[in-house]
């Protein structure tokens, strides 16, 4: 293979993984923003997401968009029922918020594990064959991620950039209080801003899930993605996230290519250490206010 | 002699000016007013000085050393103690515990001193009880901070700042939110702490009444600038500091 | 159309309001005065919603509404211009005047109340895609009082609107607000540390000290009397 | 928070429980539950090292993490021929060093990022513990660590080794109890309840909070070391963020001020997973569901309870005398 070949493929890689980083650090951080929780439970969604598509599509023949549609749908409203049971208790409380979702966490992946059985699943590719443009050719089942995934971004961004519910989504993220007086309900905001956030991870999961294999495991990894992400664009950043979920994403396809993988890991986390050092707020956040 | 001088200290938040070019001094056994309408940069200026903020430009001496945006816990132990305007307690701790944290900095062996006796515990406290007695608290020493009423818990504030033995403390509006017997009654005991323990204080208050009875001398600030100083009879005899405080009439419905 | 009856509002131990009545007629202008810590804003807030009242009744057009969460009594027809403006900083003006209409879901009603809007506060027009966050903090005021009217509101609570401003800005803010009154004939609760500008501004005047009110009358007559000038400087 | 004013019967009730501990293995029925009280032993000290670090206000999700530097480094350092008693201390060093340098960068931010990249930090040790195969031994761990010997005794039964782990415990308990006691447990404590204010007693907070954490995670070192002694392997699963999560959970549980928390919390949750280790994931959907319900309903841990009961008498005590010396 020639440079060039490996070069693009490697970008590919690195975009297609990056795109599912940004959805999930965009979900974690959106969470956060509003309801002041960090979701330690947020990979356990896009797991669940990611084994439905893979029971439903790729175990009993359901067609594709149905099971796309059953996979989040199930996956958000359980999400809903997690906010209903346990995050609303913990609105306000940053560290006992943090520490149940932990415990939301340990119930959601055990629960699939009891049901299912901890061996993991593989789901047929969605779209086989290649994209050949200019002699590079690129699989479309990694185009088929990342295009979804760039659908899923811009949705959310039309959604929350310019809808009455949007607004009023970003109003409760800057001042609840000031929100309330607008006539905003934040105790509607709260569960679909927490519904959203799992949506967008469980979908995710959907499309990794024709990539990788499935298991209730596969959770935690893109959880500590979405931390390390928005530690590097700023906790409650949307841009912030679009961007650090790309830049980790390129830096583990070029280090897993080139040298390995857990040279990459080792990477991320000295950019988080410098981050930290150097700008606090996270490279595109804002500065906490003072005094 | 000046213990604390303020020069040309300025503080800005983005383009905001908050504090601009403000230069005075307090001088040993003063009470100082620190007074203004409401949005004047009182507690920033304020702030400033006590080490939570960092000047923009400018300088605080304090008993001749720069002490220019030196953190706070720097500042406390070279002898200068604040109170807050809000959450100024441990609410979960006893009142006892509460003025025997604020000896800590003071009494101290090192981190690690009386890590096995407890004698320092047992110093501590002798010292948190002759606060607490000044302030009238020793009745409640067992209590949660959060049990007090909250004219206790004001005062309960001011304890713990002036258990760490401070020259100079300051006050950030001490009698905002009492009813007007409990403002009389913390007046009565700074009043009591300044004579028995010679402390220099400077006050930032809303409450005149409380300013004109307490302080010898007085700085007005309206938007960020020190507009007037002097005794306080002279003070709100200034047309200056009235139309600060009044307003101009500027609109003729 | 406003009734306050005999409201106490607390912060843990503090008592912050105690036992406060007072009532605002329908086109009215009441100004509450009185120096920090009076209790001013905590009533604002236990007439809008975001502070519980721990005994006492508020009353709008006659139905109580003490018990209602703040979005519903946005709803009925009660906004807030509150203290320190607290604008959206993160959100355009347009934003931020859009969430100020959240409750009203007519859309061709929501764009005449913003040209409205935009009548009084021309300056607004040129700003409208900034970010709230980087106006000069008279034009934030407009956005905060524009975004309170955005509600179509028939009582209008304003917290503080002269609060850190160049008196030229406060002259233009007082003058829209007697014009908003005027043109809507909207009942307006001004709170105000400069009581010589709320004292000209309303029809009747509240002094509040330490959360109680300490004296009412007409703003003239309140003007002229001495007891205000020694609530300020204690003179 | 006040200092507990001990009356002898807390004295008798202490003694008789360490002495009930230390003759377990003449009245356990079987090993099976020597094993235990010796695992108990080795999560009270990593859940203390939690409380520690709780006690200054912040929560780390790395915990693990540094049980597993400690562990690693006293396996190679014992393996290298290193005495292991020597090698445990060494392990706690190493791992309170990490922590030292780590704390200082991050404890400056606020708690959520403290939170976030400490729990990275444990991620990081194991993946390095993965890579690094030329040294770890990679996914397979490292077999055959040597078990510690005192004074040429080698403690290689599970016998022979709980004694040694329920010193180990009891001294990391005393030391934490004398801590508290002290005038830095003093500052941990006020910086939780207040920073602001602490800071302005004239504490520097941010140090404290870094002394804190370091302690804490040394304490984790070593017990990380004493447990790969004891059996005798280490691999990068000893100690994954599950383990993490588990020692939060029995502070939780336990309840996090005082030491009496993290006694019961390991008294009551170290059993359960080893009761429960045939039905593979029933026993973390207790430990999860346990986790929810008590910060739902118990969120000072189920000790606050005891200590509840006991502040209720003491108030009322107080309040009688002061009723008493009014009347009079």
């Amino acid at each position: 293979m020639s440079m060039e070949i490996i070069l693009v493929q490697t970008v590919v890689n690195g975009l297609m993984v990056g795109m599912i980083y940004v959805l999930m650090a965009i979900g974690f951080t959106m969470v956060f923003g509003i309801m002041r929780i960090v979701n330690f439970a947020h990979g356990e969604f896009y797991m669940v997401g990611a084994f439905l598509f893979a029971i439903l599509y790729g175990s009993n023949d359901v067609p594709f968009s149905i099971s796309v549609l059953l996979a989040v749908g199930a996956t958000a409203l359980l999400g809903l029922l997690m906010e209903r049971i346990v995050f609303r208790r913990f609105r306000g409380n940053e560290l006992n918020g943090m520490i149940a979702s932990v415990g939301v966490a340990l119930i959601l992946q055990n629960s699939v594990l009891l049901m299912w059985g901890s061996s993991s699943r593989t789901v047929p590719p969605v779209i086989s064959g290649v994209l050949s443009v200019g002699g590079i050719v690129f699989p479309w089942s990694r185009l088929v991620v990342i295009i979804g995934a760039i659908v899923a971004v811009v949705s959310l961004n039309l959604l929350i950039g310019h809808t009455r519910i949007g607004r009023a989504m970003r109003a409760v993220a800057q001042d609840a209080e000031i929100a309330q007086v607008q006539g905003i309900r934040v105790d509607v905001i709260f569960p679909v801003a927490f519904v959203l956030g799992v949506s967008l991870a469980a979908f995710a999961g959907v499309l990794m899930a024709p990539v990788l294999s499935v298991s209730p495991f596969i959770g935690l990894a893109p959880t500590l993605k979405a931390f390390v992400i928005v530690v590097i664009g700023g906790l409650g950043s949307v841009p912030g996230a679009v961007a650090g979920g790309l830049l980790i994403g390129l830096i583990e396809s070029f280090a897993g290519t080139f040298v390995s993988a857990s040279l990459s890991e080792i990477l991320q986390f000295l950019v988080v250490i410098a981050v930290v050092l150097l700008r606090p707020q996270g490279l595109l956040g804002r500065k906490e206010r003072e005094a | 002699m000046s213990m604390l001088e303020i020069e040309s200290l300025k503080r800005s938040f983005g383009g905001l000016v908050a504090v601009r070019n403000v230069t005075f001094n307090v001088n040993e056994g003063d009470f100082l007013g620190l007074i203004g309408p409401n949005g004047a940069g009182k507690t920033t200026l304020f702030n400033v000085i006590s080490g939570v903020l960092r000047p923009s430009a400018g300088t605080v001496r304090f008993l001749g050393r720069d002490i220019s945006g030196k953190p706070a816990n720097q500042t406390v132990r070279q002898g200068l103690s604040r109170t807050f305007q809000a959450a100024t307690i441990y609410p979960e701790a006893s009142v006892i515990e509460n003025a025997a944290r604020g000896t800590l900095a003071s009494s101290l062996t090192g981190l690690w001193g009386g890590f096995l006796s407890s004698k320092w515990r047992v110093a501590a406290e002798e010292k948190a009880f002759h606060v607490l007695d000044l302030f009238g608290l020793t009745r409640r020493a067992a209590l949660k901070a959060r049990e007090l009423s909250y004219g206790e818990q004001r005062r309960l504030g001011v304890a713990i700042a002036l258990a760490s033995d401070p020259k100079l403390l300051m006050l950030d509006e001490p009698v905002a939110g009492l009813n007007p017997e409990e403002a009389a009654e913390l007046a009565s005991v700074l009043r009591r702490v300044k004579s028995e323990r010679g402390v220099t204080m400077v006050m930032v208050e809303h409450h005149m009444r409380t300013v004109m009875g307490l302080c010898n001398r007085v700085v007005v600030l309206d938007h960020g600038t020190l507009i007037a100083e002097g005794t306080p009879a002279e003070v709100v005899s200034n047309p200056l500091v009235i139309e600060a405080y009044l307003g101009k009439e500027a609109v003729h419905a | 159309m406003l009734e306050v009856r005999g409201i106490s509002v607390t912060y843990g131990a503090l008592t912050a309001v105690r036992n406060l009545s007072l009532s605002v007629a329908e086109g009215a202008i009441v100004s509450l005065i009185g120096s920090n810590g009076a209790g001013k804003t905590t009533t604002m807030k236990a007439i809008i919603g975001l502070k519980p009242v721990s005994c006492g009744e508020i009353y709008f057009d006659g139905e109580r509404i003490d018990g209602a969460s703040a979005p519903h009594r946005v709803g009925r027809g009660i906004a807030l211009s509150p203290e320190g403006r607290r604008v959206f900083p993160q959100m355009s003006v347009l934003d931020n005047l859009l969430v100020g209409g959240y409750s009203q879901r007519d859309k061709a009603h929501q764009k005449k109340t913003l040209e409205q809007i935009y009548g009084y506060f021309p300056r607004l027009v040129e700003r409208r895609s900034q970010m709230a966050g980087s106006l000069s903090g008279g034009e934030q005021q407009m956005v905060a009082i524009g975004r309170a009217l955005m509600a179509k509101p028939r009582l209008l609570l304003l917290d503080e609107p002269s609060l850190g401003l160049a008196p030229i800005i406060v002259e233009e803010i007082a003058r829209i607000i007697v014009d908003i009154n005027r043109d809507i004939g909207m009942s307006i609760i001004l709170v105000e540390q400069n009581a010589k500008l709320a004292l000209n501004l309303c029809n009747e005047a509240f002094v509040l000290e330490t959360g109680a009110v300490a004296l009412s009358g007409k703003g003239k007559d309140l003007l002229a009397s001495d007891y205000v000038r020694r609530a300020y400087l204690g003179i | 928070m006040n200092p507990p004013t001990i009356k002898p019967m807390y004295y008798v009730g202490v003694a008789v429980a360490v002495v009930l501990a230390a003759l377990l293995p003449w009245f356990a029925p079987n090993q099976f539950y020597i094993h235990l009280a010796t695992l108990g032993c080795m999560n009270l000290m990593l859940v203390l090292g939690l409380a520690i670090i709780a006690r200054a206000g912040q929560l780390s999700m790395g915990h693990g993490g540094f049980a597993l530097v400690g562990g690693y480094v006293s396996a190679l350092l014992s393996m290298r021929g290193w005495s292991p008693l020597l090698s445990l201390f060494i392990a706690g060093l190493v791992a309170a060093a990490i922590a030292a340098a780590l704390g200082w960068i991050i404890l400056r931010l606020r708690g959520v990022y403290f939170v976030l990249v400490a729990f990275a930090f444990s991620q990081i040790a194991v993946l390095l513990a993965l890579d690094m195969s030329f040294v770890t031994g990679g996914a397979n761990g490292l077999v055959g660590v040597p078990p510690i010997s005192i004074f040429g005794h080698v403690l290689l039964t599970k016998p022979q080794f709980y004694p040694f782990a329920l010193v180990c415990a009891l001294t990391t308990l005393l030391l934490t109890w004398l801590l508290y006691r002290s005038p830095l447990g003093t500052m941990m404590a006020a910086t939780a309840e207040n920073q602001r204010l602490t800071e302005s007693s004239g504490i520097d907070t941010h140090r404290v909070q870094v002394i804190a954490f370091t302690i804490g995670s040394g304490i984790a070192g070593f017990a990380g070391a004493l447990s790969t002694h004891y059996l005798r392997f280490i691999s990068p699963d000893s100690y994954t963020f599950w383990e993490s999560v588990s020692y939060l959970t029995m502070l939780v549980v336990g309840g996090r001020d005082g030491v009496l928390g993290p006694v019961v919390g390991v008294l009551v949750l170290t059993p359960l997973p080893e009761l429960l280790r045939a039905t593979e994931g029933l026993q973390h959907i207790i430990y999860g569901a346990m986790l929810v319900l008590c910060l739902m309903f118990v969120p000072n841990g189920l000790a606050s309870l005891v200590q509840t009961w006991r502040s209720r008498q003491r108030v009322a005590g107080t309040g009688a005398a002061i009723v008493a010396e009014e009347v009079t």
